[in-house]
């Protein structure tokens, strides 16, 4: 987990990203933030997130990319 | 609930009101173009006419009712109307033959040169002033060119929406009624323009096919059975105004006389017959001699009515005092109308 | 068939009664069968390539299924002794194939788009650059059925939700074939998803009298916005585009003006008709507009500018672009040799301005659709990049930038932005567009303009017309903001009655229709 | 190999089912054969000026001397009127819409006039069939040449043409 926070806070220091709930629907992650994080994590986790997976409920909090992160893994 | 409906049923009341309103108030009135109003005029002034005259504004320009009255006590109405094509003519005859049986219908063949739709102006002017009836709906259906669409026909108020912006005082004093433009379906002209020699030495232009369209010359057909399934002679004619622009030509009057010589009809081709009717181009006519003015359409008509008493067996019937009396106030009409025209011309 | 025509509304009252008289389980049959008549008015030429689009989508996706299906079976078969990595390979290999079926039905659909609607174009330059000259190919005159590129589209995402496993596989083709050719979206949309849309088309609905009301009024006022607004315009703007050399300066900016009036009340008007025939008919489309001129920059524009067209180029282009393994290897060297901080943008603008260049090109057959995709693009990806200034500068003046003011500044310099880059639409020819847009500047004749508005085709009464249908469409916009005007109305029956009665006068007496005016197609229609 | 084999040949089976599909597609385009009417057609050619069917007026009216006489009718209905310039060696008709007026008729009445193959009045029946090959329509006293919608036609009496007309064929 605190790897994944240490990318997010890489994107965006001033975020509190461990208690944020929406990050999609807020517009604090858009479209450039999104792709990065994808490409970081798949490097990271060694998992490929898949372009379908790239839906705001995923994304719009740390412990939901978490969860993805693992059913990837998992698989 | 029940208030709900109640409010609707109101409402839609009240928007059907709206519209007929407004459609009485945006229908052209033709004040300034009266060759709109003519077909609208006969149905107050329908019976007991023994000679119809149907066709295009060499009808309506040429023969004078009142004179044919005054002159051999022939009793008649023009039906014309402003580039009447001919399966109008024969629509609005059958309509006519409900109302009342003449003993002859006059028919003007000009208008056999066209063999499809004209123009839009000219549909409405001869089609939104006859009643609703089979006749109608099947004139409009043979008469719509590309742009219209029948439903305009049914609500008037689709197509004269745009007039909104343009309304007159004659929109709002004629809206329900308005006194009527013609003399028996006869349109008045006393302006005097005359025709330069020049002019009336030009002939029509060259034309490529000189066949008269057959659909055309199928409606007169049409027209001719129609006539003798109600016991009325047809009698075809052309009126004697032959303009550049509106040519007679050789080709068509062989065909028409052709044509009346198999089906037994009598044609008067009155264009050369001018000298014998008196007609001077330079003052029988308001428009350099494409249509004949008040003075000449005296003529014409004193001629015409001498043919039809002694060719045709058209009645003398000033003799029937219901009818004289009738006819006495249509031709007062025409000398007022005629003097207060002239004294307009003069001032 | 256009919107505007007596046949249309002829043609809803018909599917109207006859939807809510026939029993509930043939509604949806009935909803197919208009679908095809009212497609076939168009010409039944092109029915067959509906047909085609529809028929592959059906074995596409049922091979799909299928396919899903025996993959299922097969690993709950074989779970205890097939170790996480044997599983993981076989799940890769068993998408593999689906992908390939899958990319046979893209190949097939859009090659079929493609060869319909970018030939004559392609041929055209062809001739053109290798100055073939006279005797180059002939460009085939094809025929372009109606509303081709929206139905594609929509197919092509209920397949690619079918390969996500997004959305169930439709087993029944006529089912589908409602999905596909759903009367009202047929013309300029919206791209719905299988989704949200099949259910909704196939449950059957009773009369419900607020829906139908909602419907009804949103069509009246699609049509108000259509006939009194965006057809009056048009007239004008005719002039204007028959001879553009000779309307120059002052009046490329009353073009792009106009244009933008022009083009808000036409596709909106012409999705308020779609979407009212929908409520009306109890289904729900998704919304296309989202009060657009409202937005303070261009990227929040196109979130609220034909919104179904940004989601499906979004989900279906730009992120699978993105995240694809040659993104992937491709995002790491530039990272290596660039340096983190370029190499992190490489996937994304690379993928947005393949996206845009797809939205520009799917307008239109033309360089002027490419140029204006890519002018959008550009302008996104530089207000991206300008991010970190833009934040600065609000940090230093919070009050300024936060105030009421800035805001109606940052929204009437996007509409303006928009509007000049739109203006391509019109030209039609980029190099006249760009002389154009310089004779703004260079010709100055404002004054000229005051007396030569009117020789347009318009006068003062139409200009007046206009500007009060602007007005009562900016209050009505502005006052649904919060709650629906329509509910509101909904518990004041006389008030509501009285409103849709002088709407209905309005069309029915301003509407620019009839002979007086020919009735102008839709933008869209010649897609 | 054999498998990447397998599926470019699907590719392209599906490709070509495309493209079959839209064979069908094409228009009915059976444009019918419109000749260059105004180009290479008909023409009339008097003292240096070049007169064709469908051109502008304007241009071709400041280029002849002023007419004998101008005249115009006006067919309300249609809104619009034709004006017909008489010259002494021909008679010209225009077609008049709004201020577009377009050269719709031409009467050549002496041979100062002549065709652009150089055939004007008094020429020789024989001369005109060389120069124009066969009539599309020969009636009694007249040889009519069709040309997509234009047509010419030479009044002939006893072998001798007495009078060409320029017009064009209406359906």
């Amino acid at each position: 987990m605190e790897r994944l926070l240490a990318i997010l806070s890489d994107l965006h220091p001033d975020v509190d990203f461990a208690t944020a709930e929406d990050l999609v629907d807020d517009g604090i992650l858009d479209s450039l933030d999104i792709v990065t994080l994808v490409t970081e994590i798949n490097g990271e986790f060694d998992v490929t997130i898949p372009a379908e997976e790239i839906v705001p409920e995923n994304f719009n909090s740390a412990a939901a990319l978490m969860a993805l992160i693992e059913k990837l893994d998992e698989e | 609930m029940k208030k709900r409906i109640l409010i609707a049923v109101c409402a839609l009341l009240a928007m059907a009101i709206l519209l007929g309103l407004l459609q009485a108030l945006l229908m052209p009135k033709y004040r300034t173009n009266p060759e709109g109003a003519l077909i609208g005029e006969y149905y107050a002034e329908s019976g007991g006419h023994d000679v119809i005259f149907v066709g295009d504004c060499e009808v309506y320009e040429s023969f004078i009712p009142a004179v044919l009255w005054k002159e051999y006590g022939i009793s008649s109405y023009v039906r014309g109307s402003a580039q009447q094509l001919v399966w109008q003519s024969y629509y609005l005859l059958e309509e006519t033959f409900r109302y009342e049986k003449p003993r002859a219908v006059v028919f003007n063949v000009l208008s056999l040169k066209y063999g499809t739709p004209q123009s839009e102006a000219f549909n409405r002017m001869t089609l939104d002033g006859m009643k609703w009836s089979t006749s109608k709906v099947s004139a409009i259906l043979a008469s719509m060119t590309e742009e219209e669409s029948f439903v305009e026909y049914v609500f008037p108020l689709l197509r004269f929406h745009s007039r909104i912006t343009s309304l007159t005082a004659d929109d709002f004093r004629y809206a329900f009624s308005a006194p009527a433009v013609s003399l028996c379906g006869y349109l008045m002209q006393t302006g005097v323009k005359p025709m330069s020699e020049e002019l009336a030495s030009l002939e029509g232009p060259r034309l490529s096919d000189y066949t008269l369209p057959k659909t055309a010359m199928d409606y007169l057909e049409k027209m001719r059975v129609l006539c003798e399934e109600n016991g009325c002679e047809l009698i075809l004619v052309k009126s004697p105004t032959n303009s550049w622009g509106y040519w007679w030509y050789d080709q068509w009057e062989e065909q028409i006389v052709e044509y009346a010589a198999n089906h037994g009809l009598t044609y008067y081709n009155l264009i050369p017959l001018c000298e014998e009717i008196g007609i001077d181009w330079s003052k029988d006519t308001y428009d350099e001699g494409v249509h004949l003015n008040v003075y000449g359409a005296e003529k014409t008509s004193r001629y015409f009515g001498k043919l039809l008493t002694e060719q045709h067996g058209i009645l003398d019937r000033r003799n029937e005092s219901a009818l004289a009396s009738r006819w006495t106030e249509r031709v007062t009409a025409y000398e007022t109308q005629k003097k207060i025209m002239e004294e307009g011309n003069e001032r | 068939m256009l919107f505007t025509s007596y046949g249309f509304i002829a043609f809803l009252a018909l599917v109207f009664l006859a939807y809510y008289l026939v029993p509930k389980r043939w509604q949806w049959g009935l909803l197919l069968a208009a679908s095809y008549a009212f497609y076939c008015f168009a010409g039944w030429e092109c029915l067959i390539f509906i047909l085609v689009t529809t028929l592959s989508a059906y074995g596409i996706a049922r091979a799909m299924g299928y396919a899903a299906a025996k993959e299922e079976a097969y690993l709950a078969l074989h779970r205890e002794e097939m170790e996480k990595d044997a599983r993981k390979k076989y799940r890769a290999a068993e998408k593999k194939k689906r992908f390939r079926i899958l990319l046979a039905g893209l190949v097939l659909n859009f090659g079929v788009l493609a060869v319909l609607k970018y030939t004559g174009f392609v041929v055209f330059n062809l001739n053109s650059w290798f100055s073939f000259g006279e005797n180059g190919l002939a460009i085939p005159d094809l025929l372009l059925p109606m509303g081709i590129s929206f139905y594609t589209f929509q197919t092509m995402g209920y397949l690619i939700d079918v390969y996500r496993g997004k959305t169930t596989v439709e087993k029944n083709p006529a089912r589908l074939a409602l999905f596909v050719s759903f009367f009202p979206q047929l013309v300029q949309g919206p791209i719905s998803r299988h989704s949200d849309l099949a259910s909704q088309l196939y449950t059957p609905h009773s009369f419900d009298r607020r829906g139908f009301t909602f419907g009804v009024q949103r069509i009246l006022w699609g049509y108000f916005k259509k006939l009194v607004i965006a057809d009056r315009v048009l007239i004008a703007m005719r002039t204007l585009l028959d001879e553009p050399e000779q309307y120059r300066g002052a009046y490329v900016a009353l073009l792009i003006l106009l244009y933008s009036i022009q083009i808000y009340a036409d596709f909106t008007g012409g999705i308020d008709i779609t979407i009212g025939v929908a409520e009306a008919l109890g289904i729900r489309l998704t919304e296309n507009f989202e009060r657009p001129f409202s937005s303070r920059s261009t990227k929040e524009y196109w979130r609220r500018w034909h919104i179904t067209m940004g989601t499906w180029f979004t989900d279906y282009v730009f992120y699978p672009v993105s995240v694809c393994k040659p993104m992937m290897k491709l995002s790491k060297w530039s990272r290596k040799t660039l340096g983190n901080n370029v190499g992190k943008r490489v996937p994304v603008y690379l993928a947005t301005v393949l996206t845009w260049f797809l939205t520009g090109l799917w307008h239109g057959a033309g360089w002027n659709f490419i140029v204006w995709g890519l002018l959008n693009c550009l302008v996104i990806l530089i207000s991206q990049e300008l991010e970190p200034i833009y934040a600065r500068f609000h940090g230093r003046f919070p009050r300024l930038t936060s105030s009421w003011g800035y805001g109606k500044f940052m929204a009437i310099r996007t509409f303006l932005l928009m509007g000049l880059i739109r203006s391509l639409d019109c030209y039609r020819d980029v190099g006249t567009t760009f002389r154009l847009w310089g004779s703004m500047v260079t010709t100055w004749n404002w004054g000229e303009l005051g007396e030569g508005i009117f020789s347009l085709g318009l006068n003062a009464v139409d200009f007046l017309i206009v500007l009060g249908g602007c007005g009562v469409v900016a209050i009505v916009s502005s006052l649904s903001a919060k709650r629906s005007v329509r509910e509101r109305l909904y518990d004041r029956p006389v008030l509501s009655w009285t409103l849709c009665g002088v709407l209905f006068l309005t069309i029915l007496l301003l509407g620019a229709y009839g002979i007086g005016y020919d009735a102008s197609q839709f933008i869209y229609n010649q897609f | 190999m054999k498998k990447t084999a397998k599926r470019i040949l699907a590719m392209i089976l599906m490709l070509l089912l495309a493209m079959s599909v839209m064979a069908c597609g094409k228009k009915e385009s059976g444009d019918e054969n419109e000749t260059k009417g105004t180009q290479k057609g008909f023409a009339i050619q008097i003292d240096g000026v070049t007169i064709r069917l469908g051109e502008q007026a304007e241009k071709t009216l400041t280029a002849l001397r002023t007419p004998l006489s101008q005249n115009e009718l006006f067919d309300c209905g249609a809104g619009n009127s034709r004006m017909l310039y008489r010259y002494a060696s021909f008679d010209l008709y225009t077609m008049k819409s709004g201020e577009t007026e377009v050269i719709d008729q031409i009467e050549v009445k002496d041979d100062f006039c002549e065709t652009e193959k150089g055939l004007c009045i008094g020429a020789e029946e024989s001369a005109v069939v060389a120069a124009y090959g066969e009539a599309t329509r020969k009636g009694e006293g007249s040889l009519t040449y069709v040309s997509g919608n234009q047509e010419l036609t030479f009044d002939v009496e006893n072998g001798q043409v007495v009078g060409i007309g320029l017009l064009r064929v209406t359906q």
